[in-house]
C-alpha cells in the first residue's frame, strides 16, 4: 500500500507535542544547571541574569549533593511512593473482591467508595490534615477527647472503676511532626488513590474466567485457595498497571507535602526543587536534572515490569 | 457458580455489612467536608459530633460573593473541556497508528510518552514561565488547554492503544477492502467501535484537567484561572475557616464528583488500561 | 466405582423449568454421550451431576450414595471444559498437579502421578510450558491429565473438541476414545456434534428441551429411532423425511429414508429429480438433489464417484427394507 | 481613550485583602479603573509574584509584599519607588513601618496594614493560679506562669506558640525570642551565629516551654491554628501578632508586651503587608494612584464607614491617625498595646546584625536559609532531633546557603 | 471478468521468504481452493490477491490488468474473513450496505441492492438487527451479503466455515456452492479442511511452505497425487502409508491405500491386526487397526456396519489396483 508513510504522520503531532514540551523547557533546565542564576542577589547582581558568563560547570550539582536533605529526599519519596503503592495495591485488590460480587446497594457502595478518587489533591490534603487528622481540632482531637472522657467518667464508677483505671488515657498523634508527617502523606494519597486501584481491579475481576474457577472448585481448592491461586494470578498485570501510573503520579507529588509539613519530616525531590526555587535557580535546575534521572531510572524498572503486558 | 457463592455465609450476611462499612469509610471524609461546609467556621472547630449545628448556607454565599467562583469554575469547565477535546484529536490518530502499523519503534515511543510525565514541574517552572511570557500565551486559555493536553497525552494515547489493540485487525482490513480511506477508518469504524474505551479515557482525562493544580495556579492570574487557583487563594487563609474552606472544596470538586457518579459505570467498565485477560 | 443414577431430577432457573423431572442410569465405566440441539439442558444436566449447580429437586446418587448435597470436590468427579479452562499463569506441570496439591498430596507423588498422566497424555515435552503456548489439542489434553491425574469416579466432558478444527477434532476424538479404552472409568460426555456422539459412545442420550427423548447404543438409534427427532439428529447426512401420497402409499404419515440407503441412477427409477449441488468426496459423492415433489433437497450417498454435475436428471429409490415409518406424532411404527 | 483601565491585583488573602476588594467597589465607580483581584495562599503568591517579577514582570499591576521583600526587591530595582503627594501625609505612617519599607530611604512599598506581635492571654486563667504576666516581662516569669495554668485535662494549655516550619511561622516567633536572648542570625560577615550560646539558650529554652506547656501538635501550629484553638479557650497564653488581638472571641484576654531575657529589642517582631508597583507593568501610574488610595487615612475612613465593616474591621498597624481615632479606641482595646509594640520595634541594622529586619534579614536568600532552619527547629520541637543536632545542622545548611550566595 | 494471474509473486516477512516464486492462474468463474496445513501461507497468498499486504517481487494481473500496485479497495474484488469481520456498531443492513455508501451510491440504489442480497442470503428478517444478535451463520451470510453487493470480480473466502460448528459447516458449504453455482463468479477459497476443498472446488491448490505442491481438480488430487503430501492430504480419513518390506514388494519405496480401498475380514487376509477403536456410524464404520507390523495404525472404512469390537484380530487386504506407489522422494511413480 502507498500509504506505509501514513501511519508515522499519524503519530508525528502527539511525538513532535510532546517532544517539544519535553525537550525545550528540559535544555533551558540543563542550562540553567550549569550556570550561576539566582533570582535576586544584593553581592553578585551579575548573578541574577542567566548568562554564559556564569558558566560554573557542575558547581551546582555539587552543591546539591552536599544539601543536607537531597538523599534525604529520594529515599523519603521513594518510601512514599513504595508504602502508598503497597496500601493501595492491598486494598485495593481486598475491596475490588469484596464488591465485585452483587449484594443489596452495591451500585451505591461503588459510588461512595470511588468518590475519593475526584478530589483534587489540594483539598484532598487541607481535608484530611486539618480537619481529620489534626491532634486537636480534627475527627482525632475530638475522638480522643471523646473515648478519654469516657475512660474518665468509667473510673468513677462504682464497682468497675478499678479496672477502667488501669487503663491509660490516649495521647492524640500530631501528623504534623517531623516523625509522622510522611504517615500523613500516605493516608490521604491511599485515601485517594486506592479508589483507582478498585476501579481497575473490579473491571479486571469481571473478565476472571468463571469456567476457569468451577474447575478449581471441582479440583478441591478452597475459596482461599481459589484467591490466592487464580484471582490474584489474574490481578497481576492490572497491578503492575496501577502500580505503574500511580507511580508516575506519586513521585512528583507536592501539594500534599507542602500542605502537611512544608517538607518537614517529609521531603521529595520536585518539592526539594520548590525549595531551591525561592532564590536559587541553578541548584533547582540541578535538582531537577537529578529528579529526571532518577524518574526515568524508576521508569525504566516499571517498564521492564509492564512492558510486556503494554504491548501483548 | 450458584453453589459456591451459596454455600458460604459468609457472602449473604457479612460481605454486604463489610462491603457498605468500607464505602461508608471512604466516602467519610468527603460526607464531613460537605457537612462542614454548612457550619459557621466557629462551629466546624467545635467538639460537639455532627448534628449540634444550625446549618448555614453564608459559607456558599461568601465564596460567589468574595470570590468569583462561577468565573473560575467557567475556567475549569472550558480547560478542561478542551484539554480533553485536544488530547483526543490528537491522541487517537497516534494511537491508532501505534495500534494498527506498529513498528518496531512503537514499544519504545509509548514508553518514552509515558515517561514524560514524570518530568518533575517544578524544575521545569522557571523556563515555562520564560517561556509562555515571551510567546504571550502566559495566563490565556489557550495556554492551560495546551498545558493539560500535554500532560495528559501519554496517559490517554497508551489508554487508547490499548483498547485499539483489542479491535481485531479483520474490521480494518475489511474497512479497507469496502473502500474507506484512513478518514473514514477512523470515523466510520475505529471510534464507533472503541466509543466505550475513548468515552472513559475522555472522562479519566478530564478528571486530571480538573484536579491538576500546579500549572494552572502558577501560569495563570486572572483570564484562565481555574477552581485549582480558587482553592489556593482560599488554603490557609488568616484564620482556620474550615467552614469556608470547605465549602469553596466542595463546590470545587462537587461537580467532578457528580460527574464520576453519573459516569462510573462507563469508567468502571473501561478502566482496563489492557489490563483485561 | 462410578455408577450414576439421577431419580427424579429437576432443574429450574427462576420461573424456567429447564430440566423436567428426568431419570436416567449410567453404569459403572459407560461412555454416555448426552446429545441435543443447542439449549436443551445438556450442560446444566452435567453441572447438576458435578455439584456446580443444585438440583431443584430430586436426587443424584453416585455409587449408590446420596451425592445431591455433596460439594462438587468431594463427588469424586473430574470435569473437563469447552474452554478447557486452565490456569494461565501456571505451567502444564502445575495445571496437573493443581488438584493434587489441593489435597495435600506429598510432593513426590504428585511427581510421579503427574509424569504418569503426561506419559498417556503425550504431553511430557511440554511440562514446562504455559498453556498460552500450546496449541489447541494439547490444551485439551491438559485439561484432560489435570482431571485423569484425580482418579476419579466419572469424568465428565463438556463439548470438550468444539473449539478444535476438523482434523484435530478427529484425533483428538479418538484419543478419547483410547484413554476410555485405557481407564475402563465412567465417561459423560456432551457434545451436540452427531458424529462425535456415534463414534464415541456406549450410550447415547438423546435430550430434547430437557426431556430424554431416547436412549440406546449408537447404532440402536441409527437403526430404530424413537421418533423423528431422533431419527433426523442421528446421522449424517441428515435422515431424508418426506409426508404426503408418498408416505401415505407406505401407510404412514411420514417416512424417512438415510442418504446411504437410496439407489440412484442415471435412467430410471421410483423418484426423479435434478441434481443441486454434487459433493465428489472421491471416497463417496453426496448429491443433493431438487425438485423431485417430495422436499426441498434430498441428498443421497453414492460410495465411490458418478459423473453427475449441477442440473443433470437424476432417478432416486429408497431401500424399501431399511424405510423408517413415522406416524402423526412423530413416534416410530412398528 | 475609551477603553476604562484595569489593574491586576495580587493579594494574600487575609481579611483586610478580602474586605478591600468590597470597599474597592467605590473606587472603580469614582475613577473607573476596573480591579481585577487574584487572592492567594501566602506562600504561593510569594512564589507566583517571584517568578512574575524576577522574569520582567507584566502579570500583576500591583502586588501584595511583605516587609522583607520590599527593601530588596527595591533595590533590585522589581518594584518602582513611591511617591505621593502631600495629602498623603506620609509622615503619618507609622515609623517603623516606614523604615521597613524602604530602601536607603526610598520607600518602595505602602503598607497597607501592620503588625507587631506581644503577648495575649486569659486573665481569668493567671488570676485563678495567682500569676501575673507584666509588660517586658522575663521569660522566667512567662513559663512560671504557663506552668501555672497549665492543664491540659481539662483541655487547657499554658502556651500556645508557633511551631509550624516555615520562615515566617516558627522562625518569626523563634527569632524574636532569639534576639531577646541577646543573639542575631548573622556576624557582621553574614556568617551565620546560629550555634552561639545565645541561640542555643534560647532554642533551649523555647522547646522546654512548647513542648511542656503547648498543646498537641505543636510543630503543625502557625497564626491559623492558634486562633482556632485560643477561640475555643484551649489555649491559656499565646504570643503572636498583635492582629490576633481583633479575632479574639474569648472573655477575659489581656495584653502584655513581649518578654525577654535581657535584651528587649527585638523582642517582639515588625511585619506589614504591603502593596507595591512591580517594574514591568504598563500601567504604573494608574497603579500608584490605587496605592495611595487603599493605604489613604481616607481608605481607612472608607472601612470605617462601610456598611459591612465599620471600625472594628479597619486595618491597622500603619497609620498613627488610626489610632488617634477615638472611634476605632472605643471598638479596640488592644490598640494601644498594639500601637506600643509596633513603636518599640526597630528592624534597622544595628551593631548587634547587618541586617535591616527584626524576625528575618532582608536579603534574598533568607527564605532559603529560614526554612532550613525551621525545619530544623520543627524537628528538636517534635524530639526527633536533639536541640543541640538541630542547631548544629541549622549551622551548616545556614553556612552552605550564604557561601553558595557568595558572602564569602 | 474475473481471471487471476499471480507471476514471480514472492512475499517475505523481514527475512523469513513465506511465499518462494510462485506462479498460479485462476480462469474467470472458477472455484478455486487453497489448502494446506497451517502457516503454509494460505491466507498470505490471499491477502496479496486481496492487496492487503503488498508482494515483495513479482506481479499479480486481475483481467489481464497489473494489479500489483492497485489498493485494495480498487482491485474490485470483496472478502470474507474467518471472524467475519462485521462492522459490529452498524445494524445488518448497514454492514452490508457500507461498501456501496463508500462508493458513493445513491441510497436508493443501495436500498435496493441490499435488498436483494438479503433475498438470496435470507436475511429479510435479520436486517434491522446488529451483528451481536445474530447466530454464527447468520453472520457469515452477512459477511457474504457485504461482498456481494459489490458485484466483485472475485470473491476471496479466508476459512469462512471455521468458526462454526460441524452441523452448520456442513450448511453454509452447501450455501457457498450454491452461490458460486449461481453467480458464476471467481471464487478463491482458503481452507485447512480437505473435505471442504473436494467437496466444493473447481480446482484445487495443494500449498506447502508456501510452495504449490499439486493443482488440479478434486478427483485428479484423490485419484493421482502428485507425491505423499498430496496423498496424505486429500481424502478422509488419510490415505494409510507404509514403507519397509511390503512397499518394496509393490517396487516402491512406500505405498498408500485408503481406508476405503481395503477389504476387511475377521477371518482370513494379506495383513493381520488387532482393532483398535471402532467408530461405529451406522452408514459406515471405521476400524482403526494396530498392531500390523507395518504402521502404527491402520485406518479402514465399512460400508455398512461390522461387529467387531476393541482387541478383536482383523484381517486387511488392500485393493492392489487402487494402490498408490511413491519412490525415495515421495513422488507418485507411474
Ligand atoms: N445460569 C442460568 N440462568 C438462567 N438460565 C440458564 C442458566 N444456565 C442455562 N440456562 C438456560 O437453560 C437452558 C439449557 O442451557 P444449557 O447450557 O444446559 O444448554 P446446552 O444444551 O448446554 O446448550 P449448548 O449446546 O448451546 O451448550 C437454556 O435455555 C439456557 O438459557
Ligand atoms: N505479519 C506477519 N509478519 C511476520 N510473519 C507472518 C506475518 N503473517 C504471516 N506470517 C508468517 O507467514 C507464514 C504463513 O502464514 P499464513 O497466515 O499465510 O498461514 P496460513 O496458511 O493461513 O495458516 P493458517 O491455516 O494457520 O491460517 C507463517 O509462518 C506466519 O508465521
Ligand atoms: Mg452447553
Ligand atoms: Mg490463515
Amino acid at each position: 500500500m502507498s500509504d506505509r508513510k501514513l501511519p508515522r504522520l499519524l503519530q508525528t503531532p502527539a511525538v513532535v507535542l510532546l517532544l517539544i514540551w519535553m525537550l525545550i523547557p528540559l535544555g533551558m533546565t540543563l542550562y540553567f544547571s550549569f550556570i550561576r542564576y539566582v533570582l535576586n542577589s544584593l553581592r553578585r547582581p551579575e548573578w541574577t541574569s542567566p548568562s554564559l558568563s556564569n558558566w560554573r560547570g557542575f558547581g551546582n550539582y555539587q552543591f546539591v549533593l552536599n544539601n543536607k536533605d537531597f538523599l534525604f529526599a529520594i529515599q523519603n519519596s521513594l518510601v512514599i511512593v513504595c508504602s502508598i503503592l503497597f496500601l493501595t495495591v492491598i486494598l485495593g485488590v481486598l475491596i475490588a473482591v469484596l464488591i465485585n460480587k452483587s449484594f443489596p446497594g452495591q451500585g451505591i457502595v461503588r459510588v461512595l467508595l470511588i468518590s475519593p478518587f475526584f478530589v483534587m489533591p489540594a483539598v484532598n490534603a487541607v481535608l484530611w490534615i486539618n480537619m481529620i487528622l489534626d491532634p486537636v481540632l480534627g475527627l482525632q482531637g475530638l475522638a480522643v477527647g471523646g473515648i478519654n472522657g469516657v475512660i474518665t467518667s468509667l473510673q468513677n464508677a462504682p464497682g468497675v472503676g478499678w479496672f477502667f483505671s488501669l487503663w491509660p488515657q490516649l495521647e492524640p498523634i500530631s501528623f504534623r511532626a517531623t516523625q509522622t508527617s510522611a504517615y500523613a502523606v500516605i493516608i490521604m494519597v491511599t485515601w485517594q488513590w486506592t479508589p483507582f486501584a478498585v476501579l481497575i481491579f473490579m473491571t479486571s475481576l469481571q473478565s476472571e474466567d468463571q469456567q476457569q474457577k468451577e474447575a478449581a472448585v471441582l479440583d478441591g481448592a478452597s475459596t482461599w485457595s481459589q484467591f490466592r491461586f487464580l484471582t490474584l494470578p489474574h490481578l497481576s498485570r492490572p497491578i503492575a498497571i496501577v502500580v505503574m501510573i500511580q507511580a508516575i503520579f506519586h513521585l512528583s507529588l507536592y501539594a500534599e507535602i507542602e500542605i502537611v509539613s512544608r517538607g518537614n519530616g517529609n521531603k521529595n525531590l520536585p518539592y526539594l526543587i520548590g525549595e531551591f526555587a525561592n532564590n536559587n535557580i541553578g541548584a533547582a535546575s540541578a535538582t531537577g536534572i537529578f529528579a529526571v534521572i532518577l524518574a526515568n531510572i524508576v521508569a525504566i524498572f516499571l517498564l521492564r515490569m509492564i512492558g510486556k503486558t503494554l504491548m501483548e | 457458580m450458584a453453589i459456591v457463592a451459596e454455600t458460604s455465609r459468609f457472602s449473604k450476611v457479612s460481605r454486604p455489612v463489610l462491603a457498605w462499612i468500607v464505602g461508608l469509610l471512604f466516602f467519610f471524609p468527603i460526607f464531613w467536608m460537605i457537612l462542614t461546609s454548612f457550619k459557621t467556621d466557629a462551629d466546624a472547630v467545635k467538639p460537639e459530633f455532627l448534628l449540634f449545628f444550625t446549618p448555614t448556607l453564608d459559607n456558599y454565599l461568601n465564596m460567589t460573593e468574595n470570590y468569583d467562583y462561577w468565573r473560575f469554575a467557567t475556567n475549569s469547565v472550558i480547560t478542561s473541556v478542551f484539554a480533553t477535546l485536544f488530547t483526543l484529536f490528537v491522541g487517537i490518530p497516534c494511537a491508532y497508528a501505534m495500534a494498527f502499523n506498529p513498528s518496531r519503534a512503537t514499544k519504545d515511543v509509548l514508553m518514552w510518552m509515558l515517561s514524560t510525565k514524570m518530568l518533575p514541574a517544578a524544575a521545569v517552572l522557571y523556563p515555562m514561565t520564560f517561556l509562555t511570557k515571551s510567546l504571550g500565551i502566559f495566563d490565556t486559555h489557550f495556554l492551560i488547554v495546551l498545558v493539560l493536553s500535554l500532560i495528559n497525552l501519554p496517559i490517554v494515547v497508551w489508554m487508547l492503544f490499548t483498547y485499539f489493540k483489542e479491535i481485531p485487525k479483520d474490521i480494518i482490513e475489511a474497512g479497507k477492502m469496502d473502500g474507506v480511506n484512513t478518514w473514514g477508518e477512523v470515523k466510520e469504524i475505529l471510534i464507533p467501535l472503541a466509543w466505550g474505551g475513548i468515552a472513559s479515557t475522555a472522562l479519566l482525562c478530564f478528571i486530571f484537567c480538573w484536579n491538576e493544580a500546579y500549572w494552572t495556579v502558577r501560569l495563570t492570574t486572572t483570564e484562565a484561572a481555574t477552581l485549582s487557583k480558587l482553592i489556593e487563594g482560599n488554603r490557609a487563609p488568616e484564620g482556620l475557616f474550615f467552614g469556608r474552606l470547605s465549602a469553596v472544596s466542595a463546590a470545587a470538586v462537587g461537580p467532578i464528583i457528580v460527574l464520576g457518579w453519573f459516569c462510573q459505570k462507563q469508567l468502571v467498565q473501561g478502566l482496563t488500561f489492557g489490563a483485561v485477560k | 466405582m462410578g455408577r450414576i443414577v439421577l431419580e427424579n431430577v429437576t432443574k429450574s432457573f427462576g420461573d424456567a423449568q429447564v430440566i423436567p423431572p428426568l431419570n436416567l442410569t449410567i453404569e459403572d465405566g459407560e461412555f454416555a454421550v448426552f446429545v441435543g440441539p443447542s439449549g436443551c439442558g445438556k450442560s446444566t444436566l452435567l453441572r447438576l451431576i458435578a455439584g456446580l449447580e443444585e438440583t431443584t429437586s430430586g436426587q443424584i446418587l453416585i455409587d449408590s450414595k446420596d451425592a445431591t448435597e455433596v460439594p462438587p470436590s468431594k463427588r469424586g468427579l473430574a470435569m473437563v471444559f469447552q474452554s478447557y479452562a486452565l490456569y494461565p499463569h501456571m505451567t502444564v506441570r502445575k495445571n496437573i498437579a493443581f488438584p493434587l496439591r489441593m489435597a495435600k498430596m506429598s510432593q513426590s507423588e504428585i511427581d510421579k502421578k503427574v509424569e504418569g498422566a503426561a506419559k498417556i497424555l503425550n504431553l511430557a515435552d511440554y511440562l514446562e510450558q504455559k498453556p498460552g503456548q500450546l496449541s489447541g489439542g494439547q490444551r485439551q489434553r491438559v485439561a484432560i491429565g489435570r482431571a485423569i491425574v484425580r482418579e476419579p469416579a466419572a469424568f465428565l466432558f463438556d463439548e470438550p473438541l468444539s473449539n478444535l478444527d476438523a482434523a484435530l477434532r478427529v484425533g483428538m476424538r479418538l484419543e478419547i476414545s483410547e484413554l476410555h479404552n485405557r481407564l475402563r472409568t465412567t465417561m459423560i460426555y456432551v457434545t451436540h456434534d452427531q458424529v462425535e456422539a456415534m463414534t464415541m459412545a456406549d450410550k447415547i442420550v438423546v435430550l430434547r428441551a430437557g426431556n430424554i427423548e431416547q436412549v440406546g447404543s449408537p447404532l440402536d438409534l441409527y437403526h430404530t429411532p424413537r421418533n423423528i427427532f431422533v431419527a433426523g439428529f442421528i446421522g449424517s447426512p441428515k435422515m431424508n423425511i418426506i409426508s404426503g401420497p408418498e408416505a401415505e402409499k407406505q401407510g404412514a404419515t411420514s417416512i424417512g429414508f438415510r442418504p446411504e440407503h437410496t439407489d440412484v441412477s442415471k435412467t430410471e427409477g421410483m423418484w426423479k429429480g435434478r441434481v443441486g449441488v454434487a459433493e465428489h468426496l472421491g471416497s463417496d459423492t453426496f448429491i443433493h438433489v431438487h425438485d423431485t415433489g417430495l422436499a426441498d433437497m434430498i441428498t443421497v450417498r453414492i460410495n465411490g464417484d458418478i459423473a453427475v454435475t449441477h442440473g443433470d436428471d437424476i432417478y432416486l429409490t429408497p431401500q424399501l427394507d431399511k424405510l423408517h415409518r413415522f406416524d402423526a406424532d412423530g413416534l416410530r411404527m412398528a | 481613550d475609551g477603553h476604562a483601565k484595569s489593574l491586576t491585583i495580587a493579594i494574600v488573602n487575609n481579611g483586610h485583602m478580602i474586605n478591600m476588594q468590597k470597599v474597592a467597589e467605590a473606587y472603580t465607580e469614582e475613577t473607573g479603573v476596573q480591579l481585577e483581584w487574584v487572592s492567594l495562599e501566602e506562600g504561593v503568591l510569594r512564589e507566583q509574584v517571584t517568578s512574575d517579577t524576577a522574569t520582567g514582570g507584566g502579570q500583576y499591576d500591583i502586588i501584595n509584599i511583605g516587609m522583607q521583600e520590599a527593601p530588596i526587591w527595591g533595590a533590585a530595582g522589581w518594584i518602582e519607588p513611591l511617591e505621593f503627594g502631600a495629602e498623603y501625609d506620609v509622615d503619618d505612617i507609622l515609623p517603623a513601618m516606614r523604615a521597613g519599607l524602604s530602601h536607603e530611604g526610598t520607600m518602595y512599598a505602602a503598607p497597607f496594614y501592620g503588625e507587631s506581635s506581644m503577648v495575649m492571654y486569659r486573665k481569668d486563667l493567671t488570676d485563678a493560679a495567682g500569676v501575673t504576666i507584666a509588660d517586658n516581662d522575663s521569660w522566667d516569669n512567662v513559663k512560671a506562669a504557663a506552668a501555672a495554668i497549665h492543664d491540659p485535662d481539662n483541655g487547657v494549655y499554658g502556651a500556645c506558640l508557633r511551631g509550624k516550619p516555615g520562615w515566617g511561622d516558627n522562625m518569626a516567633f523563634i527569632t524574636t525570642v532569639v534576639n531577646s536572648f541577646g543573639g542575631a542570625w548573622f556576624d557582621a560577615d553574614y556568617k551565620p551565629t546560629i550555634d552561639s550560646d545565645e541561640w542555643r539558650a534560647a532554642i533551649n529554652f523555647y522547646v522546654d516551654l512548647l513542648g511542656n506547656y503547648g498543646p498537641p501538635g505543636s510543630e503543625g501550629n502557625s497564626f491559623n491554628e492558634i486562633l482556632a484553638l485560643y477561640n475555643e479557650g484551649k489555649c491559656g497564653m499565646w504570643i503572636d501578632a498583635t492582629i490576633a488581638a481583633s479575632f479574639l472571641e474569648v472573655d477575659g484576654v489581656a495584653y502584655a508586651q513581649s518578654p525577654n531575657a535581657g535584651n528587649p529589642v527585638g523582642a517582639n517582631w515588625l511585619w506589614a503587608w504591603a502593596m507595591a508597583v512591580p517594574a514591568g507593568t504598563e500601567n504604573a501610574e494608574e497603579a500608584k494612584a490605587f496605592i495611595e488610595w487603599a493605604t489613604s487615612k481616607e481608605y481607612v475612613q472608607a472601612v470605617a464607614d462601610h456598611p459591612e465593616f465599620g471600625w472594628a474591621k479597619v486595618p491597622t498597624g500603619q497609620r498613627a491617625s488610626t489610632y488617634a481615632n477615638a472611634d476605632f479606641q472605643a471598638v479596640a482595646g488592644f490598640a494601644s498595646a498594639e500601637l506600643a509594640a509596633i513603636e518599640s520595634a526597630a528592624p534597622e541594622a544595628t551593631d548587634l546584625k547587618p541586617y535591616v529586619g527584626v524576625q528575618f534579614a532582608a536579603i534574598p536568600e533568607f527564605p532559603e536559609v529560614g526554612s532550613a532552619v525551621a525545619q530544623e527547629m520543627a524537628a528538636a520541637l517534635s524530639g526527633a532531633k536533639s536541640v543541640d543536632d538541630a542547631i548544629a545542622a541549622s549551622q551548616d545548611a545556614a553556612d552552605a546557603i550564604m557561601r553558595e550566595a557568595g558572602y564569602y
